[in-house]
C-alpha cells in the first residue's frame, strides 16, 4: 500500500458506502436479511478501513499526494484539480487528525449501528403483493441502505474542504436523516417528528447556502482555503462579512442544534428508530458544531473576518444558554429516549463552549468529549432500545422496578450515567476536564457550568436508571389519566396495526392551556422495533453498548489519543497553515501542541459532578420536586410545543440573535 | 405559544434581520459587475478540456464531486419517499377505474409523448455542448412518459412503467456515476478525474467523462424521478385507507356521529 | 438596479419564513419551503451576472466571448435539485401524517410537546 | 435593456413568491408556485442562465406542484371515507363535530 498514498484514500471513504448503498437498494430486498446486512457491514467497513488507514498514514507524517512530506494536512484536490497560479477550481478533500478521526468515528459508529440491528431490528415491512417482494410480505430492504448513505454524508462532510461541497453533504445528510427518522410511518408521532426535523433543517440548510452566495459575491470563491486567504486580502469586517457569518453559522448550529434552533432534535430523537438514534445523537448534531468551527477557523478567523472577541461572544453566550436549557430539559423528562436527547443538547451546548473560547487546548479537550460522548452517548440509547423492545415502553414512571431482571443492560445504562457526569477515568470526564479548564481561564464561571450541566444530565439518567432497573425509591406517583391508559397497554402494545398514541390530546387548547402543558402527559407506550416484544435480548445487542462504553472509557486512558487530540486542537484552530497546506502545499510548522492528559484539578471536578449528579438522582427518586419549581419551569418546557410554526419563528429569532451577538465590534463601535 | 405570539416574535426578529441584511447588500459588488475570478478560471479550463458548456464542465468535471452529493440526494430522496409512502399494512389497493378520455385528447398526448421523449434524450444527449443535461434531460424524459396518463388512463401508464425497473435504473446510474470517480481513483490520476480522451471541441463526444457522467445522471434522474411520481400516484390513485377511514387517536376506527 | 436583486432575494427569503410560521395547512407550508428556497437560487445567480455578458455555452459563441459566471450556474442547477427532493420527501411525510393523525393542520398536532 | 427586463422578471418572482405564500389554499397555492417557477425561468433567461432556467421549468413548475397536487388529492381523498378534519382554507378546525365527518361535496373523485 505504500505507492497508494493516504491522500488517495480520502474520496473513497465517502465513494465506498456510495456504492454499496447502490448494491443493496437493489438486491437488499431479494438478499436474505442475514446476507444484506453483511454486505452493509462489508462496505461500511471498507470505508472504516480507508478512514482508519488514511488516519494512520496520517500519524506517520506522510502528508499524501497534495502536501509536501511531513505536512500535517493531507490534501487531495478532486479530479486533479489541483490550483495552478491564479488559483483553482477544483474541490479539496482536507484531512486533518480531527477530520480524519471524525470520519473514522462515523465510520465505527455505523457498524456499531449495523451490528446493534443485525437480524433483530424489523425494517419496513412490506404488504404482501407489493413490488419486489414475490407475493409474500417482505422487507424494503431500504434501511442499510440509508444508513450506508449517512455514513457517506457524515464522512463527506468532514472531509470537503469547500464550503458548497460541504452544504451538499449537509443537505445530504438531513434527507437521508428524515427518512430514517421517518421509517415507522404506521405510528403517528415519528412522521410528525420528522417533518419538524426536515423543516427545520432545511431551513437551516437556506440559510447557510445564502451565506455562501454572500461569500462567493465578496471573494469569488467556494474553497474554504481561499475564502480565507480573500477575506483577508480584502481589509477589515464589513456588514456582508457579518450578515455571511451570521447566516453560515446558523445553518450549521441548526445542525447543532444550539438554542433557539435546537428544537426539532428532541421531536426527532424520541421518535426515530434506537439504532437511528446513536446516530443522530452520537455524530451528527456534532457535526454541525464541527462545521461551524471548521469554517470559523478557515474563512473567518483572519483579520478580513469576524473578531475573535466577537465570535467568542457569539458561541459562548449560545453555548452556555444551549448547555443550561437542555440539562434542565432532560431532567424534566421521563421518556427516556426524549431525556436522552436533551442531554445531547446540553452537551452539545458544552461543545460549542468548549471550542467557543477559540484555542487549542479548548478544541483539543472537546473533541476528546466529542469521542467519548459519542460512545456513551449511543451505549445509553442502545440499552433504552432494549427497554423498548421488551417492554414496549421507555417510560420511566411506567416501567419502575420492572427491568430488575436485566442486570447487565442496567450496569451499562448506569454506567453510562455516570460518564455522562463525567466520572474519571472515563473519555467524557477528561475531555470535560480539558475543555472546562480552558473555557475557566477565560470566564472562571464557565467550569461552574460544566460541572452543572454535567451533574444534571448525568443525573437524569441515573435517576431513571435507578427507577428502573433497580426499583429504588418509593413508586412514582400517576395520575388518574395515566393508570386508564396503563390498562389498555399491555393488549395494545403488541398490535402493530393500530395507532399507538393513545394519550394524544383531541382538543388543542386543552394541553395548551392545562397546569402541565405536554411534559407530565405520559409519552403512550411504544411499539418494539423488533417485530415484538423480545423474550431473550441477543448478544448483539448487548455487545454493541459494551463496545461503546469500552471504547469511551478507552479514550481516557489511552495517552496516545489525547496526545493525538493535542495535535488535533492545534492543526484545527489554525488560520494561516491550513490555507497554506492547501493551497501552497506548505507544511505546518507551528507552535507546539497543547499538553493534553489528565490533572489533578480535572479529575477532582469530575469526581464533584459526579457527586453531584448521584447525589441529585438520590434525592430525585425519594420523591416528586417541589412544586414551586414545576411552575418556574413551566414555561419552559411549554417552548417546545411541537408546533412547526413556533420553530420556524424560533429560527428567525435565532438568526437575529446571532446577528445581534456578532455585531459588536465587528461593524459597530469598531 | 399563541398564534399571536408566534407572529409578534416572528416580525421582530425579520425587522432585524431585514435591516442587517440591507445594510449588508450595500456592500455587496452592485450587480452585473465584471470581477468573477473563479468564473473566468472555470470558463478558462472548460475550453481546456473542450467542452462547449462551461456550466456542464463544472458540474461534471470541475466540480463533479458536488454532482455526485446531488445525484446522492436524489438517489436518497427516491429511497426515502418509497420507503415512506409504502403501503402499510391494513391500507387496500384499490384498482383504478378505466377512465374516458376524449379522443382529441388522446391524439394530442399520444402524439405529444414521442416528441417529449425525444426532446429530453436530446437534451440528456448534447449536455455537454448545450445548454441542458442529464438533470434537465431526465426529469423531461420521465414526465413525458406521464403524459400517458393524461393520454389514456393509470393503468396504461402502470403497464409501461415497471416501478421496480425503474428502481433499478436509478440505482444504477447512482453506481455508474461512484464507480467512475471509484476506477479513476484506484487506476488513474485521482477521484473523478477527466481521464478518457477529449475529442473534437463542441462534438457530442467531446470532453472526456464529462458525457459518461451525464448520461449516468440522466439515467439516475429520469428512473428517480418515474419512480418518485409513481409513489405519489400509488397513494393518490390506488392505495386506500384502512377500511373505516384513518385511525383515530384511539387506534380503534371513529365512532358514527349520533 | 445595482442591489435590487439582493434585496428581492431576501424579501423571498422573509416572506418564505412569514408562510412557515403563519400556516395553517402543513402542504401550504412544504409549499412556502420551496419559496424559501428559491432566494437563494435569485442571489446565486444575480451573483454571478455580468453585464453584456451571454451565456456560457460556447455552441455557437466564439471561444472569448465575455460569458456570466458558469460557476453559480452549475451551484443553482445543484441547488434546485436539493429543493425538489426536500420537497418530495416532506410531502410524503405530509401525507403519512395526515393518515395518523387525520389532520394536516399544525395547530392540531401536539402530541410533541414537553 | 436588458438591466429593465431583469428588473421586471425580478418584480414578478417576488410579486408570485408572495401570491404563493398568501394563498392559504394548497390546491391554488400548487398553480401559484408554478407561476413562480415560470417567472423565475424567465428571471433566469433574462441572466443568461439557459441551463438553470430549463432545469426551473422542468422542476419548479412541473415537478414540484404536481407532486403538492398529487399530496393535496391524496389529503382530501383520504378523507372521504372518514372524517374529514383537514383544516381547509380559512376554515376554523371545527374539532370533530357531526358537520366535519360527513364527506364533503366534490370529495369524492
Amino acid at each position: 500500500m505504500s505507492a497508494f498514498p493516504a491522500a488517495s484514500a480520502l474520496p473513497l471513504v465517502v465513494a465506498v458506502p456510495l456504492l454499496g448503498a447502490a448494491v443493496l437498494a437493489v438486491a437488499g430486498r431479494r438478499l436474505p436479511r442475514v446476507a444484506a446486512d453483511a454486505v452493509a457491514v462489508a462496505f461500511a467497513g471498507t470505508a472504516a478501513a480507508g478512514a482508519l488507514l488514511a488516519a494512520a498514514g496520517w500519524a506517520r507524517g506522510a502528508g499524501g499526494a497534495g502536501g509536501a512530506r511531513g505536512s500535517a494536512y493531507a490534501v487531495q484536490w478532486l479530479g486533479g484539480w489541483r490550483p495552478g497560479r491564479g488559483g483553482g477550481t477544483g474541490i479539496a478533500f482536507v484531512g486533518d487528525p480531527l477530520s480524519l478521526g471524525l470520519a473514522a468515528l462515523v465510520s465505527l459508529l455505523v457498524i456499531a449501528v449495523l451490528a446493534y440491528s443485525w437480524r433483530y431490528f424489523e425494517e419496513p415491512p412490506l404488504p404482501p403483493g407489493s413490488p419486489g417482494t414475490a407475493g409474500a410480505a417482505g422487507r424494503s430492504g431500504a434501511f442499510p441502505a440509508l444508513v450506508l448513505l449517512f455514513q457517506a454524508s457524515m464522512s463527506g462532510f468532514c472531509l470537503t474542504g469547500d464550503l458548497f461541497d460541504a452544504f451538499v453533504f449537509f443537505e445530504l445528510m438531513g434527507v437521508v436523516a428524515y427518512a430514517l427518522t421517518g421509517l415507522r410511518v404506521e405510528e403517528p408521532r415519528p412522521v410528525h417528528g420528522a417533518l419538524a426535523f426536515g423543516v427545520v433543517n432545511s431551513l437551516g440548510g437556506y440559510a447557510l447556502l445564502l451565506g455562501i452566495g454572500l461569500l462567493y459575491a465578496r471573494t469569488g470563491e467556494l474553497g474554504l482555503a481561499q475564502l480565507g486567504r480573500r477575506l483577508d486580502h480584502g481589509g477589515g469586517p464589513d456588514a456582508l462579512v457579518l450578515a455571511a457569518f451570521v447566516l453560515v453559522t446558523a445553518g450549521l448550529l441548526v445542525k447543532a442544534a444550539a438554542v433557539p434552533f435546537h428544537f426539532w432534535l428532541p421531536d426527532a430523537h424520541a421518535v426515530a428508530p434506537t439504532p437511528v438514534c446513536l446516530l443522530l445523537s452520537g455524530v451528527m448534531v456534532e457535526l454541525g458544531a464541527y462545521g461551524a468551527f471548521r469554517v470559523y477557523w478557515t474563512v473567518f478567523a483572519g483579520s478580513g473576518g469576524v473578531p475573535p472577541e466577537a465570535a467568542t461572544r457569539t458561541f459562548l453566550t449560545v453555548g452556555v444558554l444551549t448547555a443550561l436549557l437542555g440539562a434542565v430539559m432532560c431532567w424534566r423528562q421521563r421518556h427516556l429516549k426524549r431525556l436522552l436527547a436533551f442531554s445531547t443538547v446540553a452537551h452539545g451546548g458544552l461543545f460549542a463552549v468548549g471550542a467557543g473560547v477559540l484555542s487549542a487546548d479548548g478544541t483539543a479537550g472537546t473533541a476528546l468529549y466529542v469521542l467519548a460522548h459519542a460512545g456513551v452517548k449511543a451505549a445509553l440509547f442502545a440499552c433504552t432500545g432494549i427497554l423498548l423492545d421488551r417492554y414496549a415502553s421507555v417510560d420511566e414512571h411506567r416501567l419502575y422496578g420492572r427491568a430488575r431482571e436485566l442486570p447487565l443492560v442496567g450496569g451499562m445504562f448506569l454506567l453510562g450515567g455516570l460518564a455522562l457526569c463525567g466520572l474519571p477515568p472515563f473519555g467524557t470526564s477528561l475531555g470535560k476536564a480539558i475543555a472546562e479548564e480552558a473555557a475557566g481561564r477565560q470566564l472562571p464561571w464557565l467550569t461552574g457550568v460544566f460541572v452543572l450541566v454535567s451533574a444534571l444530565t448525568g443525573g437524569a439518567v441515573l435517576r431513571a436508571g435507578l427507577r428502573v432497573f433497580a426499583g429504588v425509591g418509593p413508586r412514582p406517583r400517576a395520575t388518574a389519566a395515566e393508570t386508564a391508559g396503563t390498562e389498555r397497554t399491555h393488549t395494545g402494545a403488541r398490535n402493530r396495526d393500530r395507532g399507538t398514541d393513545r394519550h394524544r390530546e383531541r382538543d388543542p387548547d386543552r394541553g395548551r392551556d392545562g397546569v402541565d402543558g405536554g411534559a407530565e402527559r405520559t409519552p403512550g407506550d411504544e411499539v418494539p422495533e423488533t417485530g415484538g416484544p423480545l423474550r431473550r435480548i441477543p448478544a448483539t445487542m448487548l455487545l454493541v453498548p459494551a463496545a461503546l462504553l469500552a471504547a469511551a472509557l478507552a479514550v481516557g486512558l489511552v495517552p496516545q489519543l489525547a496526545a493525538a487530540a493535542g495535535r488535533a486542537g492545534r492543526l484545527f484552530a489554525a488560520h494561516g497553515p491550513y490555507a497554506a497546506a492547501v493551497l501552497d502545499g506548505r507544511a505546518a510548522h507551528g507552535s507546539s501542541p497543547p499538553a493534553v492528559g489528565w490533572t489533578g484539578t480535572g479529575a477532582a471536578l469530575g469526581l464533584a459532578s459526579t457527586a453531584l449528579g448521584a447525589g441529585l438522582a438520590l434525592l430525585a427518586v425519594r420523591g416528586p420536586l417541589p412544586e414551586a419549581l414545576d411552575r418556574v419551569l413551566g414555561p419552559l418546557r411549554r417552548l417546545q410545543s411541537g408546533h412547526i410554526g413556533d420553530y420556524v419563528a424560533w429560527t428567525t429569532a435565532g438568526l437575529a440573535l446571532l446577528a445581534a451577538l456578532a455585531a459588536p465590534g465587528t461593524v459597530l463601535g469598531r | 405559544m399563541t398564534r399571536r405570539g408566534r407572529l409578534r416574535l416572528f416580525l421582530l426578529a425579520a425587522l432585524v434581520l431585514a435591516a442587517g441584511y440591507a445594510v449588508a447588500c450595500l456592500d455587496l459588488p452592485p450587480f452585473g459587475g465584471d470581477r468573477h475570478p473563479y468564473g473566468d478560471r472555470a470558463v478558462h479550463a472548460a475550453l481546456a478540456r473542450r467542452t462547449a458548456n462551461a456550466v456542464a464542465s463544472v458540474n461534471f468535471d470541475q466540480r463533479a464531486m458536488d454532482t455526485l452529493g446531488e445525484e446522492t440526494i436524489l438517489f436518497a430522496a427516491v429511497l426515502g419517499a418509497v420507503v415512506l409512502l409504502r403501503r402499510t399494512a391494513g391500507e387496500a389497493r384499490t384498482e383504478p377505474e378505466p377512465a374516458r378520455v376524449s379522443a382529441g385528447v388522446r391524439r394530442l398526448g399520444l402524439a405529444l409523448l414521442p416528441v417529449a421523449l425525444l426532446v429530453g434524450l436530446y437534451v440528456v444527449a448534447h449536455g455537454n455542448v448545450t445548454p441542458g443535461g442529464g438533470f434537465q434531460g431526465g426529469v423531461v424524459v420521465a414526465t413525458a412518459l406521464h403524459l400517458l396518463y393524461v393520454a389514456a388512463d393509470y393503468r396504461a401508464l402502470e403497464r409501461i412503467r415497471p416501478v421496480s425497473r425503474y428502481e433499478l435504473g436509478d440505482a444504477a446510474g447512482e453506481f455508474a456515476y461512484t464507480m467512475t470517480g471509484v476506477c479513476t481513483a484506484l487506476a488513474g490520476p485521482a477521484f473523478l478525474a477527466n481521464v478518457l480522451p477529449l475529442g473534437t471541441f463542441r462534438a457530442l463526444a467531446s470532453a472526456g467523462t464529462v458525457v459518461l457522467l451525464n448520461a449516468a445522471v440522466g439515467m439516475e434522474v429520469a428512473c428517480g424521478v418515474v419512480v418518485l411520481l409513481a409513489t405519489f400516484l400509488d397513494q393518490a390513485v390506488e392505495i386506500a385507507d384502512a377500511p373505516g377511514g384513518p385511525r383515530s387517536a384511539d387506534g380503534a376506527p371513529e365512532e358514527e356521529p349520533t | 438596479m445595482s442591489v435590487l436583486p439582493y434585496l428581492v432575494a431576501g424579501w423571498i427569503f422573509l416572506v418564505g419564513l412569514y408562510g412557515l410560521v403563519t400556516s395553517r395547512d402543513l402542504i401550504h407550508a412544504v409549499g412556502c419551503l420551496a419559496v424559501t428556497q428559491s432566494s437563494t437560487y435569485v442571489l446565486l445567480l444575480a451573483v454571478g451576472y455580468r453585464r453584456g455578458g451571454t451565456a456560457p455555452v460556447f455552441a455557437d459563441a466564439p471561444a472569448g466571448a465575455r460569458v456570466v459566471d458558469p460557476v453559480v450556474q452549475a451551484l443553482t442547477l445543484t441547488d434546485i435539485v436539493v429543493g425538489a427532493t426536500v420537497t418530495a420527501l416532506l410531502l410524503a411525510l405530509v401525507v403519512q401524517l395526515r393518515k395518523r393523525h387525520g389532520t394536516v393542520d399544525p395547530d392540531r398536532l401536539s402530541e410533541l410537546r414537553g | 435593456m436588458t438591466d429593465v427586463l431583469v428588473a421586471v422578471a425580478l418584480l414578478l418572482v417576488a410579486a408570485a413568491a408572495t401570491a404563493a405564500v398568501v394563498n392559504r389554499d394548497p390546491a391554488r397555492q400548487a398553480f401559484v408556485l408554478s407561476f413562480l417557477g415560470l417567472s423565475l425561468a424567465l428571471l433566469f433567461t433574462y441572466v443568461q442562465a439557459p441551463d438553470v432556467a430549463l432545469s426551473q421549468l422542468a422542476v419548479g413548475s412541473a415537478l414540484t406542484p404536481l407532486m403538492i397536487l398529487l399530496t393535496v388529492r391524496k389529503v382530501t381523498r383520504g378523507s372521504a371515507g372518514g372524517p374529514a378534519r383537514t383544516a381547509g382554507p380559512g376554515r376554523r378546525p371545527d374539532r370533530g363535530t357531526a358537520r366535519d365527518r360527513r364527506p364533503r361535496r366534490g370529495e369524492r373523485r
